[in-house]
């Protein structure tokens, strides 16, 4: 069905409050959208109660703006501050307990197989460091090694932010946080690493500075995980309250940290690869 | 794998022809799943469940299940089928004490969520030191989250209660989950006569566009589907939401009440109810107490029995009915809180006329002579015993 | 008909679980009630081990160990003369005019003892099970059928096409296969199959052999209604 | 009937018992509900339409499953409503288009929400109003909170079993059940001698006056540009 | 009282660079006019982070948005 069910009835286009009815007549739906035509077409995330200046929020916009189906994708997040955007967007949203976003994602998208052999429906988790990489981790990394068809994006702000700024598992080193007095005692988690030992047939570590970029990057991701098996996206979304950084200088810290621990990495199975050579010879031949 | 047709879930409950078999209690767990039409079964293990699970299992390999694996861990596999249930299958899993409270952050959130799923518990003792014999303490745990609650006494209302457990759970003015708590080994690895129908027919396939909530599968409105919203009072929401939404699961535990009514005959069972002295029990306690009614019939004594089938909803209005002359109500139990005990007081007028116990734990039989015991006592009957403890 | 609570005690091994699994399933086929408790315990060899079986043409509802037995099957010496066993002393919860049927060809029930029975009117059988057992079948692991074949012998509750029934349950039935099977899948299930014949015809031995036994020696209870409590 | 009406208009209070505590339950095939008493679906219906007339503000909030056109069944209960909507008198059409809590708020007069459907009730000083293609659960939120805090009589027309909260529930409407008590309504406005000629009722007010539909979709910037209001722009006509 | 981005529509439509619009956190906050090739902010959805300014300003040196006060309900 897909786009059926954002199609307003007849006659009541008239009687739809008007971000509804914009989002069907300038939406994404049904429709490939550029992510470089970003400002000219109703996004699907609508305002949101994230911080001024979250780049978290910044990459959930061109999330939304890359999804190849938004009326087949469904969305899983967890505590933390991404469902704050996540839950205002025109995709459907689950939002279960803490952490349990891979699990919940693997009973989901074996349902969605058994029900509609025939049709793609994209599941795709988006939570951050805390959600995937510690109290989730289990599952998290389970849900790799069972090859469960579905992306995780980690949204990673090296912090808990929604609690009030506690270390997580993905905190550099020596960062002082609380519930880290003395600053942090060990080292961040090799989140691409262990994603590729795991299981994962495509993996990919951006910092948020080339919305481009991004974007081709959560396609694959998609699409990969569609054809092939569990995929994993490691996004820095520096959290500019917990790291106190001033909103202007947001891009540029993302800019600086690319330059260092977050340099633009993607790798992927023979398999994969192939899949999207074949695929991109096709376009361009389109 | 037998061909199986589907049929009108009141036939196949109500209807059907029976044929006995001598099975244990994991079997008829298997065997209800069998004709469930369930699509997604997912396991951990644990003992005294895992023989469950791995007949399961077996029923997915034959073709009766259309998907099954093994998670890795309950919390995992509570939140798995939330995520199967919410994208539209049918699904089932079964765990035990400790894996129960593993699992129970995921369980007690199906409600809330409204989670349609069929959940067996079979009960071991939870608290340490480290045991796996049967105690229900933890369908304790179970009681004030929403979910619905049966408390099998056999192993053929573990059979029952799984199969009716489906519709119930699934019916729109319910969908809430329904657990088939039973004791562990008492009843899962014992054998016992269960009455089942054919095993070429199945309940219709789960239908998730009925219902209070819809599917996350994206083909049914609203897009922006927020079925989980952390609703709490704050700048743009109510301050009712969240207390209207817990109104609303326990509403909806109360709509179930006509349909455990329908599918398995009431929430309460009554034998002997002219009785003098009653014998209120749930699941194994019921079935020593069912002996005990017997015995003490056959010694003249005017004894009842009311078996508790269902916790949650709890048969408040039935249990005043009956009991309403009642001398004195024997509450026998297999742990050490007495939790039943705790649900019948709170609906007795007059406390006192409830005897709390016999009650035993931390794995031990309660013999039919314990209760034997307590129904003296309250007649007054002193017996002298040969019998050496 | 009489309610028969029992309680087999042995060691692991002797095959106490599945002596009552075959009680069980022998009055099952003989169209009357049964239920049955293995102990839960990881039973290993020459470790303690009790099942528990109940037995009436009537149905039976209550579950879990039987703690006040009328029947009490010793399968190991050792169960009496070394404390082998959960509940102790062995007769422990014996009612009033209950059996006790041990594997021994000697008296070994210590006098204290003895007088605690007698007191209880308890009737004592004493069969050389392991002798028997491998006499007849050529393996003491048949010690476990010599006894169920003394109980059914002196109770009459089944008769031998039950056994046998409930034996082939027991011993063929229930495997599961998964999808059909191959050929080769057959033959070796097939030579699995000979096998376990072998073995049911020499445990039916030993067991028409016990009831013989029971009736020779005017064991055989008479059949009366009594309360069962 | 009992003489205390079990379920009536609110304001109930902070926090009151939902119905189903109070011993109501969903109606039985074939009846309806009626404060909360189990009565024929011609009775329950009377009264609906009775309250749909007389009282102040009559208003229809339809549901996602009646505003999104995803089958033809969706799409043919769509056209039943606003042909029901049409007959009452002054009646308004205010939708749930989904059930989000909405950030930063909602604006009362366009859209009701389950999180707070009070505010939208209150705003618009609405004491009738019709439930329809809402999603049972969402539906009994909307009704308890209602009941609550506003003096608004509620009707809710179900495509299921029905709702216990609701002054007025029918179970399994569909577009024809729809139809019918459409049929009931102009009864009862000739029976209350009340003069109408049907039209349709006033569009959504969020929506902009301009001629939208035209405007094609790749023009989004532009076409808000212009209709959105800039700094230091001043606008005539405002919300 | 608060700051919102106020593009200099001349200025910027001396670029049609549209950076701005695609490094903003805010969804549909700074859109793009293609017609007059300039990027204009939706001041109700701003909130003021300056990233705009930044990516203007400091990375392209162009100088075309402007942080302005207003007052609530404006």
């Amino acid at each position: 069905m897909g786009l059926e069910y954002v199609k307003i009835a007849p006659g009541f286009e008239r009687y739809m409050p008007r971000d509804y009815v914009d989002l069907v007549k300038m939406g994404q739906f049904g429709r490939q959208v550029d992510v470089m035509d970003l400002g000219q077409f109703k996004e699907l995330v609508e305002d949101h109660p994230m911080c001024a200046g979250c780049y978290m929020a910044y990459f959930i916009r061109i999330f939304y703006a890359s999804l190849p189906n938004p009326e087949d994708t469904i969305v899983l997040g967890t505590a933390g501050c991404a469902r704050l955007a996540l839950s205002q967007a025109a995709v459907p949203f689950i939002y279960g307990n803490y952490g349990d976003t891979n699990a919940v994602a693997s009973g989901l998208k074996r349902a969605l197989t058994i029900r509609f052999p025939d049709k793609h429906k994209d599941v795709v988790v988006i939570a951050g460091d805390g959600g995937l990489m510690d109290i989730g981790f289990g599952m998290t990394m389970h849900s790799w090694f069972r090859r469960e068809k579905f992306t995780t994006i980690m949204v990673d702000n090296e912090v808990y932010g929604n609690t009030g700024g506690q270390e997580s598992g993905m905190s550099p080193k020596g960062v002082q946080l609380k519930m880290a007095p003395k600053g942090k005692q060990f080292d961040k988690i090799n989140a691409v690493e262990l994603a590729q030992t795991a299981g994962c047939v495509y993996v990919a570590r951006i910092s948020p500075t080339n919305p481009k970029r991004i974007a081709k990057v959560i396609r694959r991701a998609i699409l990969a995980a569609r054809h092939f098996g569990p995929t994993f996206i490691h996004a820095y979304t520096s959290c500019n309250i917990e790291y106190s950084i001033p909103t202007r200088e947001v891009l540029a810290d993302a800019r600086n940290r690319e330059k260092k621990d977050f340099k633009f990495y993607e790798w992927m199975t023979d398999e994969v690869k192939e899949y999207f050579e074949e695929m991109e010879k096709k376009e361009v031949k389109a | 794998m037998v061909e199986q047709k589907v049929v009108d879930p009141d036939y196949l409950i109500l209807e059907a022809p029976r044929e006995r078999k001598f099975i244990t209690g994991s079997q008829a767990f298997a065997e209800a799943i069998k004709r469930a039409n369930v699509d997604i079964a997912i396991a951990y293990p644990i003992t005294p469940q895992s023989e469950t699970m791995h007949l399961v299992g077996d029923l997915w390999a034959q073709g009766y299940v259309k998907d099954y694996y093994r998670a890795e861990e309950e919390y995992g596999a509570m939140s798995a089928i939330a995520g199967a249930v919410r994208g539209g299958a049918r699904a089932f899993s079964a765990t035990s004490g400790p894996g129960l409270l593993r699992g129970l952050e995921a369980i007690v959130s199906w409600p809330g969520h409204r989670i349609p799923a069929v959940l067996g518990v079979m009960t071991r003792v939870v608290n340490a030191p480290l045991s796996i014999q049967p105690d229900n303490v933890e369908i304790a745990y179970l009681l004030h989250s929403g979910l619905i609650v049966f408390h099998a006494e056999n192993q053929q209302d573990v059979f029952d209660f799984t199969l009716a457990g489906f519709p119930i759970s699934e019916k729109v003015d319910v969908y809430l989950p329904v657990v088939v708590a039973t004791e562990g080994f008492f009843v899962t690895h014992a054998k016992g006569y269960v009455e089942l129908p054919p095993e070429d027919m199945k309940l219709p396939p789960r239908d998730p566009y009925k219902a209070p909530v819809p599917p996350t599968d994206c083909e049914i409105p609203p897009a922006r589907i927020q079925r989980d919203a952390p609703v709490q009072k704050s700048n743009f929401m109510s301050y009712l939401i969240h207390a209207v939404w817990q109104q609303e699961v326990w509403s909806a535990n109360e709509r179930a009440r006509k349909w455990i009514n329908h599918y398995l005959g009431g929430l309460i069972e009554v034998v002997n109810p002219k009785a003098e002295v009653f014998i209120v029990a749930s699941g194994c306690a019921a079935a020593q107490g069912r002996e005990a009614q017997r015995y003490a019939e056959m010694e003249g004594l005017n004894v009842g029995l009311v078996k508790v089938r269902s916790i949650r909803p709890f048969p408040t209005q039935e249990l005043r009915e009956v009991l309403k002359d009642a001398k004195a109500i024997i509450v026998p139990e297999h742990n050490i809180v007495g939790w039943l005990c705790k649900e019948v007081k709170a609906v007795i007028p007059n406390g006192d006329r409830v005897v709390e116990g016999p009650r035993v734990y931390g794995g031990m039989t309660l013999p039919v002579e314990l209760i034997m015991d307590e129904i003296y006592k309250v007649l007054g009957i002193k017996k002298e015993k040969k019998t050496l403890v | 008909m009489k309610r028969y609570n029992i309680r087999i005690a042995g060691v692991g091994g002797q095959g106490v679980v599945t002596s009552a699994h075959i009680l069980g399933n022998a009055m099952s086929a003989a169209g009357k009630y049964a239920t049955l408790v293995p102990f839960f315990g990881s039973e290993k060899r020459m470790a303690p081990v009790e099942a528990y079986v109940r037995v009436s043409d009537q149905p039976i509802y209550e579950v879990g160990e039987v703690v006040y037995p009328n029947v009490i099957m010793i399968y190991h010496p050792q169960v009496i003369t070394h404390g082998k066993s959960y509940t102790m002393p062995f007769y422990t919860g014996l009612k009033e005019g209950g059996m006790v049927i041990i594997n021994s060809d000697v008296d070994i029930i210590p006098d204290e003892d003895r007088k605690v029975l007698e007191e209880l009117d308890a009737r004592i059988f004493y069969i050389p099970a392991t002798q028997i057992a491998r006499d007849i079948a050529g393996t003491e692991l048949a010690t476990n059928m010599a006894m169920i074949g003394l109980f059914f012998g002196i109770t009459k509750l089944v008769s031998l096409e039950h056994i046998e029934k409930a034996l082939i349950e027991r011993f063929l039935g229930g495997t599961f296969v998964a999808s059909g099977g191959t050929t080769a899948l057959d033959s070796a299930i097939e030579k699995k199959f000979k096998k376990k014949q072998e073995l049911l015809a020499k445990n039916m031995e030993v067991i028409k052999y016990t009831i013989r036994m029971a009736e020779e020696n005017a064991w055989c209870e008479e059949e009366e209604e009594k309360i069962a409590t | 009937m009992a003489e205390e009406k079990v379920i009536k208009p609110g304001p109930a209070g902070y926090i009151p018992q939902p119905a189903s505590f109070l011993g109501v339950d969903t109606p039985p095939p074939g009846k309806a509900l009626l404060y909360g008493e189990v009565v024929d679906e011609e009775i329950a219906m009377r009264e609906a339409a009775k309250a749909m007339l007389t009282r102040r503000n009559p208003t229809i909030f339809p549901g996602p499953l009646v505003l999104w056109g995803y089958n033809t069944s969706a799409i043919e209960k769509a056209k039943a409503v606003l042909e029901l909507a049409m007959e009452i008198p002054n009646c308004r059409i205010i939708p749930m288009p989904d059930y989000r809590p909405k950030y930063p708020k909602i604006n009362p007069e366009a859209e009701i929400n389950p999180n707070h459907p009070n505010l939208t009730i209150l705003h618009n000083k609405i004491e009738a109003c019709i439930f329809v293609g809402v999603h049972c659960h969402y539906a009994n939120l909307s009704l308890r909170m209602i009941r609550a805090g506003t003096n608004c009589f509620t009707i809710a027309l179900c495509a299921e079993m029905g709702h216990e909260d609701a002054m007025v529930s029918l179970r399994d409407v569909h577009a024809d059940d729809i139809r019918r008590f459409r049929d009931v309504v102009v009864e009862m406005r000739k029976e209350l001698g009340i003069e109408w000629e049907p039209k349709m009722p006033p569009e959504n007010p969020s929506l902009p006056k301009e001629e939208w539909t035209n405007v094609s979709p790749l023009d989004f910037g532009e076409y808000a540009y212009l209709l959105l209001p800039r700094k230091g722009e001043i606008v005539e006509e405002s919300e | 009282m608060y700051f919102v981005a106020k593009v200099k529509e001349d200025e910027c439509a001396k670029y049609n660079c549209k950076q701005c619009v695609l490094f903003c956190p805010e969804p549909n906050c700074i859109n793009f006019l293609e017609k007059k090739s300039t990027a204009w902010v939706w001041p109700d959805k701003c909130k003021g982070c300056e990233i705009c300014v930044y990516v203007c300003s400091d990375l392209l040196k162009r100088n075309c948005i402007e942080m302005v006060m207003v007052q609530a309900g404006d």
